[in-house]
């Protein structure tokens, strides 16, 4: 059976050259950062290399990026390590109610804690106002906490208008940048930020390595503790294989970006247009031009997200969904909910994330399963009526 | 995640449909996802003659209205209404746990559709 | 130049089919466990059964075990874990002055947390007293966290008898089994403990993976947030390559401990004899029979331990110390302190940890290099008078 992975905001195939990196790392300098000896001084080597690629594909110094084990633990670090650190300065957090559950479930502990959090709205497409921003600045505001591109829409967000209002008022800015970095510039200046969460394996890298860019000079505490790794601000033995690929993978991807934007949107913009054009009751999810060029997110009416995907899994394409049946959580998406759109039609998302070995037939082997299985779903579902 | 049998049942669910002109009809919504199910019985004799669903929901939830309604086939409306979430699940080989509620819609829409002809004899 | 690694404490070198094993998922199978679609299954299956592999070698049951990025997180997750859930019972925490930094610093946040922590003195040997944890336990205590063996020393502490103490006051307790997982048993039932840290690098598995066994029904609360991985215990995309390579080296170091314990033994023994039969003004460091099979520590007075390793190290010779100058923190081992060795003494530390891969020769070459760099060290040091 032809396989079709379009999965690629869940994760992503590592690279050959990335793998290839990571085995070195594996199979012959294994040693330990913190040695002295020739093993040790090997593996030093190998992350200071890999932090300053990443630094160049972010904009950076190679000391404001730190190692963590993936974006949650990004997201966990750039939080809470502000808040704690600047809890004698105010208690006032503000966020969206599009972020990732990293993001939210951390503002939601705080706010236990006695953080006052304000989780901001979105419009219809996704989308935050810088607007809506600077009304819920109070002079108790230390952190602000917006994504830069959503998961499930693919939504991008104005970082840098926020950034701006961020910065004259002087409140720290931390965006999760786990699904843009890699298909849009992140540049910590261009956005304005001073804490960007980045992710692994959402760029071809392996799981369990992620990023933390710490701007010089912010007000910050660690959150895990330990031995002195990473200069005290993310303890432990340091994934070496991880953190090489990481930086071979943002290597890589600051050289295939721009013409993998293009060659994606083109895909993209083809399945956009012919599920539009080829099914009635069916609409698309995030922003219609503002989202990530290889990121499609479509609500079909009358159907539950779980069948489609099994049913799509059926015939070799791997995609995803929104719904509440294949969360576990039993609650349709909080980000298509926050867009207004009802829990009957939430439940009938299907996202489909599209990466660098996708191609033409793939794009034409899915537009010709699906309508069969469409078809199917709606003529069993009590809701539909032709 | 699911059982050979549930996949079985999801990619050809068994009577799917509607009956016009039924003896009994039962809707349930799961008020947990949202998701619903609808149940459409011939009754002759006391025993469902035919019966057929159409259901919103999940593949673990079409999987078990499909089942239900193999089972129910046949069976005097006693028996039928004998049969239980845990039955269905059991048919199918099991469900994972974070899916068993769906079983639940499948065996209460076969009870309230026999309710609901029950009431319709009686008055 | 002949090459020999002796710092398996530090690191160890990937076991080549736990390397196998790992690369399967990142070259194919690649996919998100939770996803549902082929991709997802495939790799929700393979952290399951490594979860099983890792469960059967610490005696208890799967879903007791979770993963995290090593044995630092291990360690944070178990201790403020348990100091969260449980702090409306009692704020008492008991440790030993011999514990790894991971747990230490731990103990010292959640003191400036307004948590009581006791930390208790070690012996000659390195050596914590049940009786010691006995005469410390208050009715607030409320966790008790000693190591298994000590990094450093090797010294291997008496876990089951305070097991035993901590059951019978229902107090819970944790400890840190990074060094001995994989060299001694290590049995939840056995030790009578209810967390265990564990991490994949020291015992021939990749960095970046550790896992921590929380005994189920006990009270603990998650540190990590975000989505729901690890029944929310420890969110974040699961590290799968990572995860089935744990699994694996988890599998190897049950089949293969008691045989490399014993061959292992013989080596160490011998470097000890030798040494101490052969130089003056030497100290075995730990406890003379209670240590790890594959550690050995020697004091060499009049000799600094960074001029030590520097030394073996241009002979190829790959070793660690607890002496300030090579860990950064300008106080000599913690470790070796609380042992009541004094500073200086405590400077020319020698830290020699055996591995798979070494043999007899190797221990002869050691044995063949050192003198010579003793000597010249020595004959530099103003302390050493012939
Ligand atoms: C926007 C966003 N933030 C954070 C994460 C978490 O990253 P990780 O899975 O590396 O922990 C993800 C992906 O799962 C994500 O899409
Ligand atoms: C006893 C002990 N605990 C914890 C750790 C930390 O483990 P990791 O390096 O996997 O974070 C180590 C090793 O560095 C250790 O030796
Ligand atoms: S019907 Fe929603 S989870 Fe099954
Ligand atoms: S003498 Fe240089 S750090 Fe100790």
């Amino acid at each position: 059976m032809r396989r079709v992975y379009f999965d690629h905001s869940a994760t992503t195939p590592v690279h050959p050259a990335v793998a290839e990196e990571m085995y070195r790392y594996v199979n012959k300098t294994f040693g330990n950062p913190s040695s002295v000896h020739f093993f040790g001084r090997e593996a030093r080597k190998a992350v200071e290399e890999a932090r300053e690629k990443v630094a160049r594909a972010i904009g950076s110094r190679p000391e404001e990026v730190i190692f963590t084990s993936g974006g949650t633990e990004s997201d966990l670090m750039a939080i809470k390590g502000v808040a704690y650190a600047n809890c004698n300065k105010g208690n006032h957090i503000i966020t969206s109610s599009v972020e990732h559950h990293a993001v939210l479930d951390n503002c939601k502990a705080l706010e236990k804690e006695g953080f006052a959090v304000t989780v901001l709205p979105v419009d219809a497409d996704g989308m935050v106002s810088p607007d809506s921003v600077a009304a819920a600045i109070t002079d108790k505001t230390i952190l602000i906490t917006i994504m830069h591109a959503n998961n499930e829409v693919g939504t991008i967000q104005p970082i840098h208008e926020i950034g701006r209002l961020a910065r004259e008022k002087g409140i720290l800015f931390h965006t999760d940048a786990v699904q843009s970095f890699g298909k849009i510039p992140v540049n910590v200046d261009e956005l304005l930020v001073d804490f960007v969460s980045i992710s692994g394996h959402k760029i071809y890298g392996p799981k369990g390595i992620g990023a933390l860019y710490i701007r010089k000079g912010v007000r910050w505490l660690p959150i895990s503790l330990g031995g002195g790794q990473e200069r005290k601000r993310r303890p432990g033995t340091e994934n070496v294989p991880g953190i090489a690929a990481l930086g071979k993978a943002a290597e890589i991807a600051m050289e295939t970006m721009a013409d993998e934007a293009a060659r994606l949107t083109l895909l993209r913009d083809r399945i956009i247009k012919e599920v539009m054009e080829n099914y009635s009751n069916v609409r698309l999810n995030g922003h219609p031009t503002k989202r990530l060029p290889n990121h499609v997110n479509f609500a079909f009416e009358f159907i539950e997200g779980e069948a489609l995907l099994l049913s799509l899994d059926l015939q070799g394409v791997a995609a995803s969904s929104g719904s509440a049946c294949t969360s576990g959580s039993l609650e349709p998406s909080h980000v298509l909910l926050a867009m207004g759109i009802p829990p009957e039609i939430a439940h009938g998302s299907l996202r489909i994330t599209l990466g660098k070995d996708n191609n033409e037939e793939d794009v034409s082997y899915f537009l010709e399963v699906l309508p069969a299985i469409i078809d199917r779903l709606r003529a069993m579902s009590p809701l539909y009526h032709k | 995640m699911y059982t050979d049998k549930v996949m079985e049942h999801f990619t050809n669910p068994r009577n799917v449909g509607e009956i016009t002109d039924p003896s009994g009809v039962g809707e349930v919504g799961n008020p947990t996802c949202g998701d619903i199910m609808k149940i459409f019985l011939k009754v002759e004799d006391n025993i469902i003659k035919d019966i057929k669903f159409k259901t919103f929901g999940c593949g673990a939830a079409i999987a078990t209205s499909s089942m239900v309604t193999e089972m129910a086939k046949g069976k005097t409306l006693d028996e039928a209404e004998q049969i239980s979430n845990k039955a269905v699940a059991e048919m199918l080989d099991g469900l994972p746990p974070q899916k068993m509620h769906c079983s639940n819609l499948a065996a209460d829409a076969l009870k309230k559709a026999i309710e609901d002809y029950k009431k319709k004899q009686a008055v």
